[in-house]
């Protein structure tokens, strides 16, 4: 939080503050690493990664479809055919190159924000439309709100929907394997807001205790609803927590996929060392909170302009044409596919049914209960009769 | 004093400014509840006019601001805390129920609690099974804590103000449906609502039909229906505190009646319709005709695609129970 | 296999042994359960046996205990967790009813939760009110979790496996009264109980008394000297588990007495008794002679000097509501 | 816990460590304030404290007199006069020391060993035992456990039994005197095992952010029931948990009361100046955990030696020796006095009436409710008709 206003308890009444908001361009003093900067250039922080060209393409590529999910799923909440959105604008160098950096079969329990992750791992861009949707023969049967994500088949944990809960459930899973004996990795993505609960502080003293495989990865966009990250807590950083726990943590530039990548694939390395990691990384929510939020009411325009010249997409792309991968045809075409996929997503998920109501019974248990099978009997004689 | 139309949302928010304005010792606080009026803007405008020392924006911790609250209302200040949704409330379990309610009684006496437990429920706004929570009935059990649940603006502003006067901790049930869908007139009077007191929404002869929250408002409208097509006389009951619950209000409809259809949105086991089933066949067994029938969700969690229609019971069950009642047969 | 005397907590000890023996995944976890066995000694000798990567000492964390072991029953284990009293349960309540309980039904059935939370529970032992609680009804609401509570040495063995092998979150109930005071002979065959299913523990004709946990052997005590002293037949039934419970066990014995008293030690307001009346009244109305009537704690905190004796129900106040639902007239 | 045996998950197969169990004979490199050594010198770290002789003299006999209660209240327990028994020795010296170091009219919250803060507040001897044994006319009417102590009349706030939850009730109502503005400070109690929970972290933040004037004192003991201290958390120290949430903390000897009474004594002052304090103190539970604990089961005898060599009351009496403020016939005296006024207390307390069932159901609410008031009937009719 260092670098950024001090809205805390007290905000700043108003406007008249050039700049200060975004601590990236100064990201050395605040401890932050970076392998690139705003315009794509190295900065000779960290090194830069060993990606080949193709790696790099299908890295900037995500980030761009799942840009592109986020602008459609904001038109259609605003047009009332999706009933809840919660953008992502802003925050896609960090999941999607987190995830690159883990293995297929390492899990990953995610929040809100993070649709790459079940799109590089293989979802069909069909299948999250139906889960925004709410459709039936979505993984989750559309019993959940819209954008929170997941497919066991895709080792990809959906969130629990209370802020921070999950992170415990990361760490114990991740627990699990390493008492199992197996090789899984564990991955987990939670916000700044999510680090004020209990279960952020039970997870990562079991973490400096056990030491299980688990990297955790706080997504500090700095907002958590209304509340500035500086109001969350009185710390200066949100890495520097693990040190309570005896874990190792480091900051780094969460609009910099680069940087991302080559942290978290350390720290997945080291996890099988016994060495779980908290990683902070520094990004920031370029939308709304969610569709039924209201920015205007709590942060300054100019702030929201600061953070947008850092830009994952723009900073990423810059660095694809320095380094002769990318140019305007590509970026193109890129956006126009972009398009033409999520349509016809849109198109085949919202045509698909919505679940029966005897679907909200299954799943409670293995086996129904007789109580339930009563309820259920009695509940579609009801809808039954009423029809 | 004029009468303003107002709201449900604006009702709460007169009610927690009446009392902001009127006793130093009364404080909010919650995630998001000042600069921004909270995500629903119950509080709006609240920090602006109170100041941030008393109308407090709070890290993302549910049991952390209700164990502070805890602590402020030990050393005899009057905290008013939002959950932000009740299906956050779980956290804040141990210290409502165990710490709140058992300081007064743990001490001898010497210390209480008074505070407000801001506990926004109820679904209907396609929120999934977080967000569409009706939990009061965890909070029952042991009842070391009042529950009101307005579904009224009247009841809205009445009851903020009464709980926030009580001398223990109240967890106030608020009908997020009704926030900004229901409004009427009200005189902003500071006059608090009586605690423990059902209202007879509708009186009638045939069938006592006990409920509370916002599905009051299809039981009413299921009663005219009724009226109008089959001459069945529905009786309503709004019990409005389910602790303390008015037993005598109660009675009396369903010794009249001898017929009783409990109504709501929580789930059906041990749902609040079980301890009410439990009492009134004790207390009035010689007047039932027929067995006390509970409508309730089912047992699972609210569905997001179809929950509001198909999991919330609806004028259409509501019915059905009443005619399932009429034409009880032993 | 030749019968062993073990107590209700070796019992406890031998089920957890018999299933950390015979599946590799089972693993056991809370504060103090390892190198020492427990405060009770329930675990003893287990940290020995099977190692300390699978009977693990916590820190002192109960909401980080259960939460863990979500996790740890989310990639396949098959944890058990030790509560070290059911009154510190609280903390841990989010977890076990909207985590562990969820995660099958919220992933469409992709996840699933085997995991077993150990509470023990009930009064007894002079503990004051964090230490004799009887806190199950809590987790009945919304029932996304089983609750099987053993009162003999062989349930206790028995249901320790059946929850340990059961593919979704169980509570297991512990009686803390009976760890040391109860023996008895046992094989230790590693057959599971059934869950769901009430034991007739006596048979009689009069009336119905249903009970669970401890108390169920002062209801025994209860219907001897009754069916000695004044003829009254006395028929009792032990839940054993309270979802699902047994409602063909229970309506059976209703039907036939037509009268039914519940017992329980948890408080009154909707303990689980409430749920059992409403119910009963519901499907049973016909045969009812009398309402159904309810045994259980006031809804006040365990008070430790005088709770054993006077807060707690005890014989003579379970004989009373025989002799008084005998006597019933309309 | 530097300088502890690091017997967590796996614990050191039994016997043959000589030493290295007690880190007060190492302390500075600990990082562990102290004032006195194990012979009650002055050891040039932190200053002596300017306490006059009557005061010392009053410290000296309240840990004398609270060691008294706990081999009193250990005998009672045994022979079955007192149900339950929480024993205290060893700890003198933290909760005495620190409560003087507060004024009178600052509220504590304390746990269940620290007898000494309402004798020094001025609650009467017969009062704590009447609370032992359970009887009516003591301030919690005999409705909680032995050694659950408080008192309002003393600013003394009893503990919740769950160990830690008081921590943010502490915290809160620190923040609701500097709300109200008034000049109360705050001192909570709490263990090493307490740090666990999620209250600790809760009132740790919401400290950080909001100041409110509290002394946070970890009594690290090194036990949590069996549970040794280098298992509740990898952290190096406990103070140093402060960090994370930027709480000013700092580590003493909680066996020297001269390092506690200053330690706590700066922390008050700066309370006041807007900067919470988490103090770590350093000690060691000499007893059982409780009168149902076997400690033989978890620890090794060497480590109860080595630490009793360190027993704040030795330290202490050495020290005033030293000065010339103490003997060996004012030693004898205090003793006799102690135990003489035990056994007047005792006799007394005992004698008093156990509550009536009708008072279980007082305190409730301010007014009862119809609910209780039934109940309340028909318990005491059924009572009635038992006898
Ligand atoms: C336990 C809990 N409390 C409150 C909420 C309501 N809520 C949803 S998102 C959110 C803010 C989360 O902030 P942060 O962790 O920073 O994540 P971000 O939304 O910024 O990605 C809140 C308060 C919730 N979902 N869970
Ligand atoms: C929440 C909670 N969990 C468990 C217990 C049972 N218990 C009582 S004391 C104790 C150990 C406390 O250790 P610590 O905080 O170090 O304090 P100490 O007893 O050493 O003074 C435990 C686990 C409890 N009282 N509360
Ligand atoms: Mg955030
Ligand atoms: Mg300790």
């Amino acid at each position: 939080m260092a670098g950024k206003r001090k809205s805390g308890k007290k905000p700043a009444a108003g406007g008249g503050r050039a700049g200060g908001y975004c601590p990236l361009g100064d990201a050395v003093r605040a401890g932050i690493r970076q392998v690139i900067d705003a315009q794509g250039r190295l900065t000779g922080d960290l090194p830069e990664p060993d990606l080949d060209r193709d790696t790099l393409i299908r890295l900037y590529e995500m980030m761009v479809l799942v840009r592109a999910i986020d602008e459609r799923g904001w038109v259609l909440q605003r047009s009332g055919r999706v009933e809840f959105w919660i953008p992502h604008k802003g925050l896609e160098a960090v999941h999607i190159a987190a995830t690159m950096a883990f293995a297929r079969n390492d899990w990953i329990f995610l929040g809100y924000r993070h649709p790459g992750a079940l799109l590089l791992r293989g979802a069909a861009l069909v299948q999250l439309f139906a889960q925004f949707f709410g459709r039936r023969d979505e993984p989750f049967k559309g019993r959940r709100l819209p954008t929170l994500m997941g497919d066991r088949r895709l080792n990809v944990v959906p969130m629990t929907t209370q802020v921070g809960s999950y992170i415990p459930h990361a760490c114990g899973a991740a627990w699990g394997a390493k008492i199992k004996g197996d090789d899984t990795r564990f991955l987990t993505f939670f916000g700044d807001g999510a680090t004020s609960r209990g279960e952020f502080h039970s997870a990562l003293n079991f973490a400096g205790i056990f030491k299980p495989p688990v990297v955790f990865i706080c997504e500090n966009n700095g907002w958590a609803v209304t509340t500035p990250a500086s109001a969350q807590t009185a710390s200066r950083t949100f890495a520097q927590k693990g040190d309570a726990y005896a874990v190792r943590n480091l900051r780094v530039d969460g609009n910099d996929p680069l940087a991302v990548y080559a942290a978290a694939r350390e720290a997945r390395d080291l996890a099988a060392k016994e060495a779980p990691s908290l990683i902070e990384a520094v990004t920031y929510r370029l939308g709304f909170h969610t569709s039924s939020d209201n920015p205007d009411l709590y942060r300054e325009p100019e702030e929201v302009e600061e953070w947008a010249a850092w830009d994952p997409l723009i900073r990423t792309c810059k660095y694809l044409e320095r380094k002769g991968y990318w140019g305007k045809r590509q970026e193109a075409d890129l956006w126009t596919r972009c398009t033409r996929d999520i349509d016809a997503a849109v198109e085949q998920a919202e045509a698909m049914p919505l679940p029966d109501p005897a679907s909200m019974f299954d799943d409670t248990f293995e086996q129904m209960t007789w109580m339930l099978e009563e309820q259920k009997a009695a509940l579609l004689g009801d809808l039954e009769r009423c029809s | 004093m004029k009468a303003r139309r107002l709201n449900v949302m604006e009702a709460l928010n007169a009610g927690m400014a009446h009392e902001l304005e009127s006793d130093a010792d009364v404080v909010l606080m919650g995630e998001d509840v000042g600069r921004a009026g909270g995500i629903f803007r119950t509080t709006s405008g609240l920090q602006q006019r109170f100041g941030s020392a008393r109308v407090i924006d709070t890290p993302l911790d549910e049991k952390g601001i209700v164990a502070h609250a805890v602590g402020m209302a030990l050393y005899g200040l009057r905290p008013i805390v939002e959950i932000q949704f009740s299906g956050f409330i779980h956290d804040a379990f141990e210290h409502i129920m165990f710490c709140a309610t058992r300081y007064r009684w743990a001490s001898g006496g010497q210390y209480s609690c008074p505070m407000v437990i801001r506990s926004p429920s109820y679904g209907g706004i396609k929120g999934g099974f977080w967000h569409s929570q009706s939990c009061e009935a965890y909070f029952v059990h042991q009842g070391g804590i009042k529950i009101l649940t307005p579904a009224t603006v009247d009841d809205a502003y009445r009851m903020m103000i009464a709980a926030i006067r009580d001398p223990d901790p109240v967890l106030l049930v608020e009908p997020v449906p009704l926030y900004r869908a229901l409004s009427d007139e009200i005189v902003l009077d500071g006059q608090a609502a009586e605690i423990g007191r059902a209202e007879v929404v509708r009186a009638g002869q045939d069938v006592s039909v006990l409920t509370y929250g916002p599905i009051r408002h299809q039981v009413a409208k299921v009663a005219d229906d009724l009226a109008a097509q089959t001459g069945i006389d529905v009786e309503i009951i709004d019990l409005r505190c389910l602790i303390p619950y008015d037993i005598g209000c109660i009675l009396d409809s369903v010794t009249k009646t001898g017929r009783a259809v409990i109504v709501h949105e929580a789930p059906l086991s041990l749902g609040f319709g079980a301890e009410l089933a439990a009492v009134i066949q004790e207390k009035a067994f010689g007047y039932l005709h027929t067995p006390v029938l509970r409508v309730a969700a089912p047992d699972v969690p609210y569905h997001f695609s179809i929950g509001d229609e198909c999991y919330r019971p609806d004028a259409g069950r509501i019915r059905i129970a009443i005619e399932r009642i009429m034409e009880f047969e032993h």
